[in-house]
């Protein structure tokens, strides 16, 4: 079984679920014989054939809008977005129609569609290539939205995005894209969609993140761990919907609880996670919610990008607050 | 300079105000079995229409987009297309979507304010009604593409407005149909009105049919009041597109009689002597009297269509109104195939908040 | 001084506006002859004149984008977008220029730019006339989402949304629209943005809510105050940048919060302001901060809206929870 | 059917691969005083080019749109502009903005990712590079619009690519365009491909220019590596505009001599002949050939161009890199005209996060 990064687990999850799916169809910009500009769908186009691997024009709302016409009627189109900065065209479309469609009729048209796009900061970037909106499409009823933060996340979840009968929002941390590598058996397995995974368990303190943050937020746990502090760490995974409840009992255990995400930190998801602890975990708190993610300012360009992101020592910082907190 | 390339833009018309036919009119459309579907399919619009502005004014019905005047274009749209062929309609296609199938019933329900009324027990592909302008566009190239796909023999049809062809969506949807090569028909109410823009100020384009151009194929464009010229030009688009020909645009050149909705007053911007102008094209009247040149309609004729019209319109009324609303659990139970675990609480919390108790 | 409600003190507004500074233009569908589909705009082609009253195509990205453009050459274009159903087309141009425009040139060019739109369900409108989505833009560093809830507010909201020399999304309480009348004064006196305004002193819960929930908001208060209860009535009015100061003063004193608002619950302003609370109020909270808001739904069609819509009874019964709360 | 409109796009070239006139050239065009000094901008800006994809593969610039191939198209529309015009343009448009006066330091800055490169020094109303495609559409039609109301005899110019002609906003900007009669040029580069998209593959229509006919006024193709084609095709058209007569799209057929950007490998897409055949056609041969015909160019103008031209970039690249980065407060303090309170906090928590202590 050889091992994969994460880019590549992605692109072994699309010929997995074209070989196993004939509906399955993959389409975007460049995403043919460029192999997308990140080469997720890299021989794609040799395997499975120019009708079911789309080069499209260049135009997100209509790579949206298409889709749910093709996912209307019984397709499965996996589209690609190639960068999260683009993917705003295609919001109309999304909240009109993509998370309509079945409730609108009652059943009788569904929208299963994935639309995949890579995200976030750190890798030097021209403007708009660094974006973290997540939480935009969280709001969204209907939506599902699904953030894989390791190769073999990233293959049972993309499968189990494609398989699902909804739409799926699929953001790809491309810093992490090729950080590191993992055997991923190629065996069609799919990962749940909507719960949480605890990726390392703990009793002082529950750090919370999720996408390309699983690793500073990892490290983050290793070098508390040298300092005697448990910290559980929680992959989000599914930030729609999400699973709250995995979060609350580990809170309740640790009673402290830090989120940690790039995104802008008003109304992120941070938030959301914070407001349920604050409602349904209140008593269990030990300490105030602390989230450590990026500022409410435009992403820098390259130069600066880094004052912006969220890095180890911040999280650092804010565990120890929070575990000296009286 | 060299001249590269050249477009130009046709116009048919067989059927003037009239009734008087303009130029011969190809044999099998000339007959009155061609031409009478769609004048009784015009009819019953008619009479829905008029129940469903009576309705609302009498707080039983929601906001309502009358398609008074404009029921030429949908009769003929929905006759020529095939039952397995897709229409990807916009709010104001009642004719098209009565001769797909969907029932009276389901179109009050869904001006009532009711997601049942697009769960159509007919069409089951056909899409339900798209608000938001031109949206549906990219729909209908997505359903073509995935006709082509399959290597199928269907077609279909969007239908907007002239309003419509101001939008991103729209164009983005031409240009991939004629470079993709679909099995679609774009149909363009040309109503002159999108609420209270006239079409002058919509676009400088001379005509909406030249629209095409930039998506690199045919555009045409007829007289929407002319059933004939409607079903001619939809006959040849949904061939081309169905012997892999591509897509067509249709511009149906037609007038908004009625406010745009219910909630518009249309005397705010609009002179009376244009509506009273347009009256005068209204493809009712030119339809009945070239059925009646034909020596295929007479007063008979029409009272038995009315009563027959009104009897049906006012049986889909009475099941609409028979019909109780759904409980609060509805708006959970459609949104995903299966209510997330995280949903079940909401669920239940909108049950219990909307219960009396 | 004419007594106005709060559709009519938009168009006063409006007027002063374009009365005051020439450089101030209207633009968007229907608001010419017709003035606005709402009678926002009604007067001012007639005042004003076609050349800064303009009917554009239909086409609403067209409309966020071309208002960038006329804001960097030193107009102060206020567009009006139908309903905020239809505001999607603008995300992009919103986020990626607009909120930018002045960061990116580092000063060079501004945005001066107000884009209004209706908002908010309870009219019995067809699909997409009833949408609350107010958390999406609170989330994009760069913009400002105020939202009055009265005539005297939305006259100086306004104002001061026109004069700000950076974007402004306005968002209208359409069921409000004519819901009382006030004598606003049309003195040309502008409202702060970015603080909340305090409706009503109390001593032992803190509502927070915005928009037309502040009516109901207030109802709830009376009845409250039948009972014995002193709420303290809080309404954010800006969203963004949010003015979570006076809600974490507020809540000290009263130590219950509850938060109202009519948008989807999950990822909506109702959990950044939880969030803040669980943050930085953590040790003033008697008990968990709670949200009364619309579902995690699409909103249903008119029939079934009513079962969407937070009301009185909700709000009561969860300060009864919050009072009662050991 | 009746023949409603017509519409043709025309093609312009006045110069040949080799340089030799194919047509007689406009006097005032003809002369080396109106060719140098575009000669010497394509000059500048394929120094520029080449310097710029030297410094991002060691490390001292980040991703690089080169323009190598297209410079006749930057220097003739930016020459021919008036200062007080406003250039909106995209990411390869390097020799316009030269012209316009934007510093090569500026375009270094920008593209090793500062902020500061967008504060042009020259050009205060041009606007910054937009990487959206396409969406700087809307802000030219915009900015046309103030201008119109504002009755000033400027005219603004929109560059964008052959894949920004499938967008939306492109069109949506078209037609706004087209209907308001704008002070507006709008000027795609088609330069073959959008990344791994041929033409072919992104719109059905023979030209780009005809989709000016979709928003109602005229379309031009230009040879795009004649640079005296793209000036009388830019004269005409600013002219046009500037004087009331509205809008013009000028399609420029150019080719994209290099990978897209310094992170793209255009070999995995594009055959290496195809690329060799399009250097036959390099618009810096024929012009040098040109003014070399009209005995106004030698060996010796070459060499002191080339040593100007480095010596410039060389300062430049200096002074780029003698540019400490910002602070990081830097991201708050243009964030708004006047800092919110409620950013307050953050700015200072960004201050002590990115200190040392
Ligand atoms: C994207 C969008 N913007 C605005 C509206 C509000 N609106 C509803 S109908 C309409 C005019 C549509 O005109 P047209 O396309 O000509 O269709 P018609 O109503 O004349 O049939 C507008 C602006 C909408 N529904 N969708
Ligand atoms: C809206 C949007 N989608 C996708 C991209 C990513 N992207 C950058 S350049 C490019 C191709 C642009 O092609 P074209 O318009 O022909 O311009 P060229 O690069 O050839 O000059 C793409 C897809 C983008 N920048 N913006
Ligand atoms: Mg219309
Ligand atoms: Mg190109």
């Amino acid at each position: 079984m050889a091992e994969v990064n994460l880019v590549e687990a992605v692109n072994m999850a699309l010929a997995r679920a074209m070989e196993e799916d004939d509906n399955v169809v993959v389409l975007g910009e460049d995403v043919g014989v460029n192999g997308g500009v990140f080469r997720a769908t890299v021989g794609l186009l040799d395997r499975f054939g120019k009708e079911r691997v789309m080069d499209t024009p260049l135009a997100e709302s209509l790579i949206a809008g298409m889709s749910i016409g093709m996912a209307a009627m019984g397709l499965k189109p996996v589209a690609e977005i190639q960068f999260m900065g683009f993917i705003y065209p295609c919001v109309d479309q999304l909240v009109c129609h993509a998370s309509r469609l079945r409730n609108r009729t009652r059943g009788r048209l569904g929208c299963p569609m994935v639309l995949r796009a890579p995200f976030g900061g750190g890798i030097h970037a021209p403007e708009h290539h660094s974006e973290s909106t997540e939480a935009i499409f969280a709001h969204i009823p209907g939506l599902r939205v699904v953030i894989p933060s390791s190769p073999s996340r990233a293959y049972g979840l993309l499968l189990a995005a494609i398989r699902d009968p909804d739409p799926v929002i699929f953001l790809e941390p491309k810093r992490i894209y090729r950080l590191v590598r993992q055997e991923v058996p190629d065996d069609g397995t799919a990962l749940p969609l909507d719960v949480c995974f605890t990726l390392r368990e703990g009793t002082d303190l529950t750090l919370v993140t999720w996408g390309a943050m699983v690793h500073e937020t990892l490290q983050a746990a290793d070098a508390l761990a040298d300092q005697g502090i448990s910290a559980e760490v929680i992959d989000v995974a599914t930030v729609k919907p999400l699973d709250a409840e995995s979060i609350l009992i580990s809170v309740e255990k640790t009673g402290r609880c830090v989120i940690v995400h790039e995104a802008a930190r008003t109304a992120g998801m941070g938030a959301e996670i914070a407001a349920r602890l604050c409602d349904e975990g209140l008593l269990s708190l030990m300490a105030p919610v602390k989230r450590v993610t990026g500022f409410d300012t435009v992403m820098p360009l390259p130069r600066s990008e880094h004052y912006y992101m969220p890095n180890v020592k911040r999280i650092l910082k804010t565990c120890r607050e929070l575990v000296d907190y009286a | 300079m060299t001249r590269i390339a050249e477009f130009a833009v046709e116009y048919i018309q067989f059927l003037d105000p009239a009734g008087k036919p303009t130029q011969d009119i190809p044999p099998h459309l000339a007959e009155a079995e061609a031409i009478t579907p769609m004048y009784r399919l015009m009819a019953l619009t008619r009479t829905f229409d008029a129940k469903a502005i009576a309705l609302q004014r009498t707080g039983q019905l929601g906001t309502y987009a009358s398609s008074l005047g404009q029921e030429a274009i949908g009769a003929a749209v929905g006759l020529a297309m095939r039952q397995d062929d897709v229409l990807v309609p916009s709010y104001r296609e009642q004719a098209a979507q009565f001769a797909r199938g969907v029932t009276l019933e389901e179109l009050f329900l869904y001006w009532s304010g009711d997601e049942r009324g697009s769960r159509y027990s007919g069409p089951q592909f056909d899409f339900p009604i798209s608000i938001p302008i031109a949206t549906q566009s990219c729909h209908a190239v997505g359903a073509a593409a995935a006709i082509k796909l399959r290597g199928e023999p269907r077609v279909v049809v969007e239908g907007c407005g002239d309003g419509a062809t101001s939008k991103g969506d729209f164009y983005e949807s031409l240009n991939l149909a004629g470079v993709w090569h679909l099995p679609v028909v774009f149909v363009v109410s040309n109503n002159q009105w999108a609420i209270s823009v006239p079409r002058s100020r919509q676009s400088g384009a001379k005509t909406l049919a030249q629209k095409a151009f930039a998506g690199g194929f045919e555009g045409v464009q007829v007289d929407g009041n002319d059933p004939v010229a409607v079903r001619f030009a939809m006959d040849n688009a949904l061939e081309r597109a169905r012997s892999g020909g591509g897509p067509t645009l249709v511009e149906a050149v037609t007038y908004r009689l009625q406010d745009h909705t219910t909630a518009d007053d249309a005397s705010r911007y609009r002179d009376a002597e244009e509506v009273e102008t347009a009256k005068q094209s209204d493809p009712m009247i030119r339809t009945r009297r070239y059925l009646e040149s034909l020596q295929a309609w007479g007063d008979e004729d029409e009272a038995a269509l009315k009563e027959e019209c009104g009897r049906r319109v006012q049986e889909a009324v009475e099941a609409y109104l028979a019909t109780p609303p759904e409980p609060p659990e509805a708006m959970f139970d459609s949104l995903y195939a299966e209510l997330p675990g995280a949903l079940t609480g909401q669920r239940a919390e909108a049950i219990k908040e909307n219960s009396d108790g």
